[in-house]
């Protein structure tokens, strides 16, 4: 170690100088452990978990754009070709790596990480189950996320003029004034959930939707209900899903903003939009659907029973009950995502200026009027105070006339019966077209000639 | 929630979805499915305000808002009080959240009854407008409009406290303004609408010194506790509060008529009467809904929640003006030719019947005639407005006569109206202004007996039995006369004649307010609601004193905020209290009257006969006995004065635009021509004077320093505008130099010392 | 005392800032794009911002209920919101100059010196 | 409080154990070098674009610092305004002002001297203003102010504050689309 620098630090300092640089090298035992501890959970979990599912949403759009367009789909690559996006991924590692000479090589570089790293870390506060979260104590966990999700933007801008290709940088600047005009519906209408929620917690969220299908904040009242369609149709465009993929809309703008991208870099973006449909719809799915709950309100009761065992917590029990309610969540997810995929291969394409119109001049107002129609029904009709199964039994609906909560009580089972009903049409829907598809597609695929 | 308050929100809050879906999608809806579309969300309002009156009739208990002792609401138990804490303000002496403004919601009888009737003129006036606005242009903008009128006016009556009236009274007359306006490419339209606005700004100014005088000695404006806390300032004197401080009869009165000024806006008053008749230019069903039965009844209704806190003085004042109002408006309708104009001042006059009434104590009176009053009125105009479309556009009555032969449901319906309002026996008209006549009376015996007793002049109390009296006449020709001219005698335009028709989607909700415009008196029973109304306040606010006093004295207290009010029925001497001193003497006086008086009181009674009789007996025939009659010397005058309205309007462009204008030119004009124009002058002469020896030293002494001094700025501005370059990165530079020496010499000093 | 960098205290925090401060300082003097002066604010408002809830944390109030006051932490939502609304006009301001002047070179912009 | 949501919460004790001083520790340091050099990034860099992407780096950085500061909303209002809005703004800006993106305005090599003395002269006054003023001191362990609280105080006691911030926000709002609509009509 320089003199000079010790001197340095000690003229500046009134410190001693041992404490100065052994409290760098000389990080506590447990410092290290923690950060190893950290980087090996981010490895482990972390990275497994988001390409996996990634990977398994890029399959399934595949498969599911081959149903609607009456073909097969991937279907080479292992059983139903579900081996097709690892061995995609293979492809694109071992491609060549392009940076166009005219290009900002730097940002170039740079941009796909910006674009993933973000949707990477909004993983750490989606509430799996229970107590299966990552970081369950973040009081503005939702808000947080909504946060994390916005910087994702930049990398695609960053890609877009670091390209220094003219298609890029119309992307690119498509996706900004997108991105940014639809980030406030998408608030507002999370912030109508948040309301009749009362918190931003994910974790808590959950364990308020707990009490079966009449507790899920989409049929807490009429408001709500509108605010999940509010919400999705803005998670879409702020997704630059279908319809509303004008940043990288191929007929106009060859591949948008990723056009110069290749290989691994490439992989990236892909990897960071079916991640960010997953987050969305797992937001949706904690912020209106209850989460990782079933509808009967069941791995609520069981959580409480286990909790509140009188022979202390029945750890064996949670386990179980955790990896149950993951499932549910992730199928809810799915869910979710299947519809963005369902709209992405039914409607056009419409002109960027009819996009922002959409957002500016027909959600935003909607989404507001909601807002101020939300509050007004959070003020004068009461709601059964406290956490269902801890507080009170959801199913006893008797009590709720005690309570003053008549009115949200019939309300909540309307709007439930009105949801199921929806999602009974909208499953008979998807399973006819699957069934009459196949059937088409038999035909068309079948090597026998068609008889005329 | 209580399922009344829940159902009466409920009912507020559907015109507000109405309001949002055609505000939205009417114009894609389009005729008449917007309508449709409007009047479905005021007949499901209706059926809530129906169901909520049903609840309320019941009764329950318990509620979020309730107190412990008045857990009880319904008819004639206790009102249902949800006060919401709005906005910290910190202070206030009596309120359900210490330290905050609140809102909320206020429901008793009177609230329910209120309700029923708006959201069945509304329901009504949504039908009939479907038919009469069936051609418009901008019909979906039309019911956009009601909806958020409808919204407004329920909102206001079921607020809690004086800050939301105030606000919905804003919006009512913003919906008021809109809908006179509906027609804003005529030009009259768009004048009387600024009129209306206009005027009813200057009363909500004396509302808003009202309010801020409540607000600042009490912080807080909410009604149950303003009855609570002013209870005692219907009896005169000083009030004290619980604070201590002592709330001068003075202030009380100010704060009175400051709040009354804001309804004689709203419900069109004598000073400030003139908007009502221009605004008739809107479309009629507006003209019906918000000008006769709702809006204008706002001001009444105002005056009548905050009657138990006003001071006699504040009181007499409102006799005073009510009585004006109504000679005023009789006397004007008396020469009209526009039917719509004739039922405007109608309805001024009407309007002044009630302030009247409420002025005197008739608090049941006054509110029963706003009720009834609703109904018929609206039917009144709902009959004008089939006349006018049957007519085709034409409202001068010079034009109608003989009408009943084409349009016979109108024709009766419209009869059955007049009967109403000259108060024939058995229709509604005729309970509700006789029980204002009667308490008039027991006024005038009351007060003029009490002035004899304090050793004064009895004064000119009689007036205030004498004059409405008189009008009562009046009101009983003018309505006749307007129904003779339109559907009696012979036809006086042949064509018009020969086109009229009326319509089933006009004349069903006719037929509807006719029948309530019959029983709507006896049978509906609004009187015992009102009565009931009066007890739940009384009691809700005993218990509200209780509370109060509850640590500081210890005694109960009585409310006496309805001391003052006459009783709907005379009680019982037996019945009463010892501890009612002045309910008892005012009874007392009120069943000598009524006694003593019978004779007077049948010159009242027979008013519809004689009115109405005389009427039609002039206009049997249209013109031609008035045309005579004109001829007699000053008639025609005082025909010409009455049929501009007394020149208010031009009274008031004279003293008030001109005058202003006008006046404050010639003043400024003069003191322009004498005082400066001569200063001006006078000073030139001597600058002349002097400007031969300053043109001397001007050239040598003065342009010598004067060059001098230009040469050295200039220099100096040479030098110093090298600095001034433009570029802010020098400025910064510059800036944070002399930041880090300031900084560096601060550190070597605080490092050396 | 265990030194500086076992135990974070307020003056770590109070030594960064006063870094982005020079930082954006340095930013404003040697940028001649008017979009770097801008950068060069937002450093020293974000500067601003760290000191405000450093002193938050450490030094503050007792606020009701047991918990803290939060006043820094209001005053530098505060801040940032007048600093996104200044960007917005800074930039609508340069987008101005650049359509008259071609070029957003803030030592072009002296028409008015002295 | 705490205790409590870790008693609800048994298995999340297991997975993420409440953060001690050494890992706040080792934050602080990963996320004041991040915001720190980035800022040096910001000065010394010569591309307008990769400065403004120095500056997300350092608002970033920022934005873990107040992580660490228990103002997690305020972390996230951060991120939100400033690098998903204000910063694209500015990115929106540099595209639209520049015709190619290799602009460059070089700085004399007189103000690059006189700049860099003074921020020196300015940084090691400031320094050593900050150690002589507050020594170090034990950090203090406080209840995790929850953002319930914040919201309470932004509508409470800074209700007005926040009203005439929201006012300015529209007076903005309306002012730039002015100065831009006023830019289209030069240009005709």
């Amino acid at each position: 170690m320089p003199v000079w620098m010790l001197m340095l630090a000690g003229a500046v300092s009134p410190f001693s100088m041992e404490s100065w640089w052994f409290g760098a090298l000389g990080i506590s035992p447990a410092l290290w452990m923690r950060v190893i501890y950290s980087l090996l959970l981010i490895a482990v979990v972390f990275l497994p978990l988001v390409s996996v599912i990634a990977m398994f949403s890029i399959w399934w759009e595949r498969k599911v754009a081959g149903h609607m367009q009456s073909r097969l789909g991937p279907n080479r690559v292992g059983p139903i070709g579900i081996l097709q996006s690892i061995a995609d991924g293979l492809k694109l590692i071992l491609k060549e790596d392009l940076v166009p000479r005219s290009a900002d090589s730097w940002l170039f570089r740079l941009a796909p990480y910006l674009a993933f790293a973000p949707v990477f870390a909004a993983f750490l506060a989606l509430p799996f189950g229970p107590e299966f979260t990552f970081e369950p104590r973040l009081s503005a966990g939702l808000f947080w996320v909504l946060a994390i999700l916005s910087v994702e933007v930049m990398g695609v801008i960053l890609a877009g003029w670091a390209s220094n290709n003219k298609w890029s940088l119309f992307g690119a600047m498509r996706e900004a004034g997108q991105m940014v005009s639809y980030e406030i519906p998408l608030g507002i209408s999370i912030l109508v959930g948040v309301m009749s929620a009362g918190t931003l917690n994910l974790v808590e969220l959950g364990f308020i939707q707990g009490g079966g299908l009449h507790t899920w904040l989409v049929f807490q009242n009429p408001f709500t209900f509108l605010a999940f369609f509010c919400y999705f149709i803005a998670s879409l465009a702020s997704n630059k899903r279908a319809p509303f993929d004008l940043p990288e809309s191929e007929s106009e703008l060859v591949a948008g903003f990723h056009t110069e991208y290749s290989g691994l870099r490439f992989s990236f973006f892909f990897f960071a939009e079916y991640a960010a449909m997953f987050i969305v719809g797992g937001i949706q799915a904690a912020l209106f659907l209850g989460g990782w709950n079933d509808p009967f309100g069941l791995i609520g009761y069981y959580h409480q029973r286990f909790i509140a065992d009188p022979s202390g917590i029945d750890h064996a029990g949670l386990m179980v009950l955790n990896v149950i309610a993951a499932a549910v969540f992730v199928l809810k997810a799915l869910g979710i995502m299947f519809v963005q995929m369902w709209l992405r291969w039914t409607l056009p394409r419409p002109r960027i200026d009819q996009v922002l119109y959409v957002c500016i001049k027909v959600l935003l107002p909607m989404a507001c009027v909601i807002l101020l129609g939300a509050a007004l029904w959070q003020l004068f009709v009461p709601r059964r105070p406290g956490l269902p199964w801890v507080d009170y039994s959801p199913w006893r609906f008797g009590d709720y006339g005690r309570d003053q909560a008549l009115g949200a009580l019939v309300t909540q089972v309307t709007l439930a019966l009105v949801g199921v009903g929806m999602f009974a049409v909208l499953l008979g829907w998807v399973v006819y077209a699957a069934i009459s598809g196949r059937n088409l597609k038999r035909r068309l695929t079948d090597p026998a000639p068609i008889p005329m | 929630m209580p399922l009344p308050a829940l159902l009466l929100l409920i009912s507020t809050l559907l015109p507000l979805a109405a309001f949002g879906v055609l505000l939205f999608a009417g114009r894609r809806l389009g005729n008449p499915l917007a309508g449709m579309v409007g009047t479905a969300f005021v007949a499901g309002s209706f059926a809530c305000a129906i169901a909520a009156m049903i609840f309320w009739l019941s009764g329950g208990a318990g509620g979020p808002g309730q107190m412990a002792g008045a857990a009880e609401w319904g008819a004639g138990k206790g009102p249902i009080v949800m006060p919401i804490a709005w906005l910290p303000t910190g202070g206030g002496i009596s309120q359900d959240h210490p330290g905050y403004l609140d809102v909320g919601l206020y429901v008793d009888s009177l609230t329910v009854a209120m309700f029923s009737m708006i959201t069945l003129v509304a329901l009504v006036v949504h039908l009939f407008s479907i038919g009469y606005m069936a051609h418009d242009r901008n019909f979906p903008r039309f019911f956009t409009y009601l909806s958020l009128f409808c919204f407004s006016m329920l909102g206001l009556v079921i607020g809690g406290t004086l800050l939301q009236i105030f606000v919905f009274w804003e919006l009512v007359g913003l919906c008021s303004y809109l809908l006179i306006g509906f027609w804003h490419e005529k030009r009259s339209a768009a004048n009387a609408a600024t009129k209306a606005f206009v005027t009813n700004r200057i009363g909500d100014f004396g509302f808003l010194i009202g309010m801020g005088i409540l607000f600042y000695h009490l912080g807080n404006v909410s009604l149950p506790h303003l009855h609570a806390m002013l209870h005692t300032a219907g009896l005169g004197g000083p009030v004290s509060l619980a604070d201590g401080t002592k709330f001068a009869p003075g202030l009380l009165t100010i704060m009175g008529v400051g709040l009354f000024m804001g309804a004689m806006g709203k419900s069109a008053q004598f000073p400030l009467h003139t908007w009502l008749p221009d605004a008739m230019e809107g479309p009629t069903p507006v003209s019906a809904l918000i000008h006769a039965a709702t809006m204008v009844a706002a001001g009444v209704y105002l005056v009548g929640r905050i009657f138990p806190i006003l001071t006699p003085d504040a009181k007499l004042f409102i006799a005073i003006i009510g009585c004006a109002t109504l000679t005023i408006g009789a006397l004007v309708a008396l020469v009209q030719s526009d039917i719509k104009r004739v039922l405007a001042y109608s309805t001024i006059s009407q309007l002044g019947y009630m302030m009247l009434a409420l002025g005197l104590g008739s608090w049941v009176g006054g509110m029963f005639h706003l009720l009834t009053h609703a109904f018929f009125k609206a039917l009144l105009f709902l009959g004008a407005g089939s006349v006018i479309v049957a007519a085709g556009h034409e409202q001068e009555m010079v034009r109608f006569g003989g009408l009943w032969r084409k349009i016979p449901v109108t024709a009766v319906t419209f009869l059955i109206a007049v009967l109403a309002i000259a108060g024939t026996p058995f229709f509604s008209g005729f309970y509700s202004k006789e029980m204002i006549l009667r308490d008039a009376g027991a006024f005038s015996a009351y007060a003029a007996q009490s002035a004899l007793n304090h050793g004064q002049s009895a004064g000119g109390y009689w007036l205030f039995f004498i004059v409405p009296t008189a009008v009562a006449y009046l009101t009983a020709f003018y309505m006749m006369r307007c129904w003779m001219l339109t559907f009696w005698g012979k036809p006086r335009d042949q064509k018009l004649y020969a086109h009229a028709r009326e319509s089933a989607v006009m004349y069903v909700p006719l037929v509807l307010l006719a029948v309530l415009s019959i029983i709507g008196g006896k049978f509906l029973g609004i009187e015992d609601l009102l009565n009931w109304s009066m007890r739940e306040s009384s009691q809700y606010c005993t218990q509200l004193l209780a509370k109060d006093s509850g640590a500081a004295a210890g005694g109960e207290m009585k409310f006496a905020g309805f001391a003052t009010a006459w009783p709907a029925h005379l009680p019982n001497e037996e019945s009463l209290g010892e501890d009612e001193p002045v309910v008892r003497e005012r009874t007392a006086s009120q069943r000598a009257q009524i006694e003593g008086h019978h004779l007077v009181l049948q010159f009242a009674f027979w008013a519809f006969a004689v009115g109405m009789g005389l009427a039609g007996a002039v206009y049997w025939k249209g013109y031609a006995v008035a045309e005579m009659l004109l001829r007699i010397p000053p008639a025609r005058w005082i025909r010409n004065w009455l049929y501009r309205g007394m020149y208010f309007d031009e009274l008031y462009q004279v003293v008030w635009v001109d005058g202003i204008i006008l006046g404050l030119a010639a003043i400024c004009r003069g003191f322009d021509r004498r005082v400066i124009d001569g200063a001006v002058n006078g000073t030139a002469a001597v600058t002349r004077g002097f400007s031969g020896l300053a043109g001397w030293i001007d050239r040598w002494v003065v342009d010598g320093m004067v060059n001098g001094a230009g040469e050295l700025a200039h220099g100096f501005g040479a030098a110093m505008r090298s600095a001034q370059s433009g570029r802010i990165r020098l400025y910064v530079m510059v800036l944070m130099a002399a930041v880090a020496l300031g900084l560096a010499g601060a550190v070597l000093m605080a490092l050396s010392g | 005392m265990s030194g500086l960098l076992s135990q974070v205290g307020l003056h770590h925090y109070l030594i960064l800032a006063a870094i982005l401060f020079v930082c954006g300082l340095a930013t404003m003097m040697l940028k001649r794009n008017a979009i770097g002066i801008l950068m060069g604010v937002e450093l020293i408002l974000n500067a601003a911002n760290v000191n405000l809830v450093a002193f938050n944390h450490y030094r503050h109030a007792a606020g009701a209920a047991g918990g803290i006051r939060l006043d820094g932490q209001v005053f530098a939502i505060f801040v940032i919101v007048l600093a996104a609304a200044e960007a917005a006009v800074a930039l609508a301001i340069f987008l101005s100059f650049y359509n008259n002047f071609t070029t957003i070179d803030v030592e072009r912009a002296t028409q008015l010196k002295g | 409080m705490e205790d409590d949501a870790m008693m609800i919460f048994p298995l999340a004790q297991t997975i993420a154990q409440p953060p001690d001083a050494a890992a706040s520790t080792g934050l602080f340091y990963l996320f004041a070098i991040l915001a720190g050099a980035s800022a040096l990034g910001v000065v010394l860099s010569r591309n307008i674009v990769r400065t403004a992407v120095f500056l997300l780096f350092t608002l970033a950085g920022v934005a873990g610092l107040y992580f660490l500061l228990d103002a997690e909303f305020l972390a996230a209002v951060q991120l939100v305004v400033y690098a998903g809005g204000t910063l694209v703004l500015i990115i929106f800006g540099v595209m639209l002002t520049s015709k190619s993106p290799g602009i460059r305005y070089e700085p004399k090599i007189v103000e690059v001297a006189v700049a860099i003395g003074v921020s020196v002269v300015v940084a090691a006054a400031l320094v050593m203003a900050i150690v002589r003023q507050f020594p170090a001191e034990p950090a203090s362990i406080e209840r995790h102010p929850t953002i319930a609280e914040l919201g309470q105080v932004l509508l409470g006691d800074y209700l007005i504050p926040f009203e005439l911030i929201s006012v300015l926000l529209l007076v903005v709002m309306i002012g730039a689309a002015y100065l831009a609509k006023a830019r289209r009509r030069g240009g005709k």
